[in-house]
Order: C-alpha cells, then structure tokens, then sequence
C-alpha cells in the first residue's frame, strides 16, 4: 500500500512537471552541461534526419518485394 | 550561450522539411524549448519523460548484470503510422532529452500511405 | 486494491509465458497471419539494416564536427 | 508455410555480419524462433513484450482522442551504448513481433568504439 502511494506520488510529480520560468531556463540554457548535450544531440538527431528513411513506405501489406539488398 | 544560440543550435533540425516539431525538456518533463503547441507539449513532455525513464530502465534490466560496464540508452526512434519520434537522451547526466517528431513519409511522390 | 491485484496477475502471467511445444509452434508457423507478418517484417527490419546507420559513431563527446549537412 | 521456409525467410536476416541475434514471439512472451541463448531469449522475450505493449499504449495516449484513424506503432529502434535493438511488430492483428539485435558500431576500422 505504501509504495503504491509512493508510485501515485512520483506519477503526480511528474504529471506537474513545473512550468519554468524565465529566469529558470536561462540559467539551464546558459550551464555548460546543457551547452554539451543540446550540441551533441541536436548533431545526432540531424544525422538521423539526413538518413535515406523509407523503410516502411515502399511495401505493400502483400509485399511482393524482393527480399531486399542483404549485402 | 544565450538563447539566441540556442535557437542557432537547432535551426537545422526546426528549418528540416521532415521536422514537424522539436522538443528539449529536463528528466521531470519541465519544457525548456518547444515549436510545437501549449496541448501537445505538455502531452509530449510528460509521456515522453515516463517513456524515456521505462526504456533506460529496460536498457538496464536486460543488460547483464555483472558487466564491467554498465550499458546505457544514446538514440531512440518509435515510428508510427502518423509520425516518427526520435529520442536523444542525455547520455552523459541524463538530465535533458531532446524530441524531435518527423513526418515518416519521404521519397512518395504518388499518395502510396499504406504502411 | 482489486487494481492492483489485477497488475500483479498481469505481471506475472508475462513472466510466466508459456513455452510452446512443437505442435503448437507449427501451428503458429503456418497460420496465414504469421507468414504475413514474419514476411512482411523481416523486410522492413532489413532494409533498416541496410540504411547507412551511423549516426553516432562518428562524433566525440566534445562533438567539435561541422553542423551536418542539413540538405 | 513450413519451419523450414520460415527459416529460409529468416536466414537473410540471421546471416547478415551486424545482426547478433534474431527473436521471434507471441505478444504472451512465447518463444517461436530464437538464434539466442536460452537465457538471453527468456530475457529478451519477456522485457521486450512488456515494453512493446508500453510503447503501443503511449503512441495511443499521444494521439489526438477524436482522430478518425488511430495511430499505431509500425518500428522501434532502442540504440544503447551496446547494441542496437529493431522492433518490428505485428501491425495488423499484434500478436507477433520481430525483433533484431544489432552490432551499433558501423563503418569504424579503427577502434573508436567511444559514442
């Protein structure tokens, strides 16, 4: 029962993630460990972009493909 | 770094044809940046928050448990019928995550949606 | 409390995941919807395999590379 | 379709030099193929299970309430710091899923094995 409640109060929590006030995401934007991570995972996630992405859409549910360039 | 290179930062993933929105928040769901609207940030932030935290969990669970290193979670895609979410964590203090949703249709010339 | 009791028998039918006999796994792997779906499937999983995935290996953590080449 | 075809549609798959193992399961976390260990497999089947059924439940809490279509999950890639795990799943009647474990590191010659 206890660590029920204790589940309900980590769920509410995080269902009121605070908003951040001005102040607050300035001092998160300007620290370096905030600098190093959007740096490196906006990089990652525009290589992701940039993948030739179209595994799904080419095949039809019956998929008469042939059964791709396994090299 | 000011804001404005924030803004720098993630013009190429926001200016991206593909990209329909992109969300930076902390581990507890609070948005730092957001292009998509007020609903659907605070949806996404708060799901997106439980969902990253489950799946390092899972990371963790299925590693082995007395491996010299731990493993840790650096990318993650979840592609749906309308969208494609792409995950990239904070590897190094997992305090940020960064979500960028794509539109998963590329290279259709003809309306061919069917997955 | 019921809920909860509900959440534990689910957990642990998962746990619990039957194995499956050889009759039972033949059934399975002729069934209509298994062959399209394990057709189906292991194609898109292939042609993820085949795209160029590279997307994190090339950077360093001090991530010091060029903004990629955002087309 | 005999086991043997069920192999043959595989072995692409399994004889690819990045793929470290192929799992095949019931949405109950049965094993139907595995190229696993028995350990690994049992693992792997019953945390991926769960997490699937987890990651269908929050595409579909995303998702507008009143769409005429819902959305459904079509592919999930978990990448970590040791391999790469591909999901793919039973999108019609979801009572299967593939899933992949993959070699992360591609195209290095040198040993940079650092993310």
């Amino acid at each position: 029962e206890k660590k029920r409640k204790e589940e309900l109060d980590k769920q509410k929590k995080v269902q009121l993630a605070k908003d951040l006030n001005d102040k607050e995401r300035d001092k998160i934007i300007h620290s370096v460990e905030f600098t190093k991570f959007i740096d490196y995972s906006t990089k990652v996630a525009l290589r992701a972009l940039n993948e030739t992405y179209d595994i799904i859409t080419n095949y039809s549910e019956s998929a008469d493909l042939d059964s791709g360039d396994e090299d | 770094m000011a804001s404005l290179e924030l803004e720098e930062i993630l013009k190429p993933l926001i200016a991206n044809p593909h990209v329909l929105g992109v969300l930076v928040a902390n581990k507890e769901g609070s948005v730092i940046k957001t292009t998509l609207d007020a609903v659907i940030t605070k949806l996404y932030a708060d799901k997106l928050t439980k969902y990253l935290e489950m799946t390092q969990k899972m990371i963790q669970e299925i590693d082995e448990p007395d491996a010299p290193q731990k493993n840790e979670l650096t990318f993650l895609r979840i592609r749906s019928k309308k969208h494609e979410i792409m995950i990239s964590p904070d590897v190094t203090e997992h305090k940020y995550m960064l979500m960028v949703l794509q539109n998963p249709e590329r290279k259709t010339e003809s309306g061919k949606d069917r997955i």
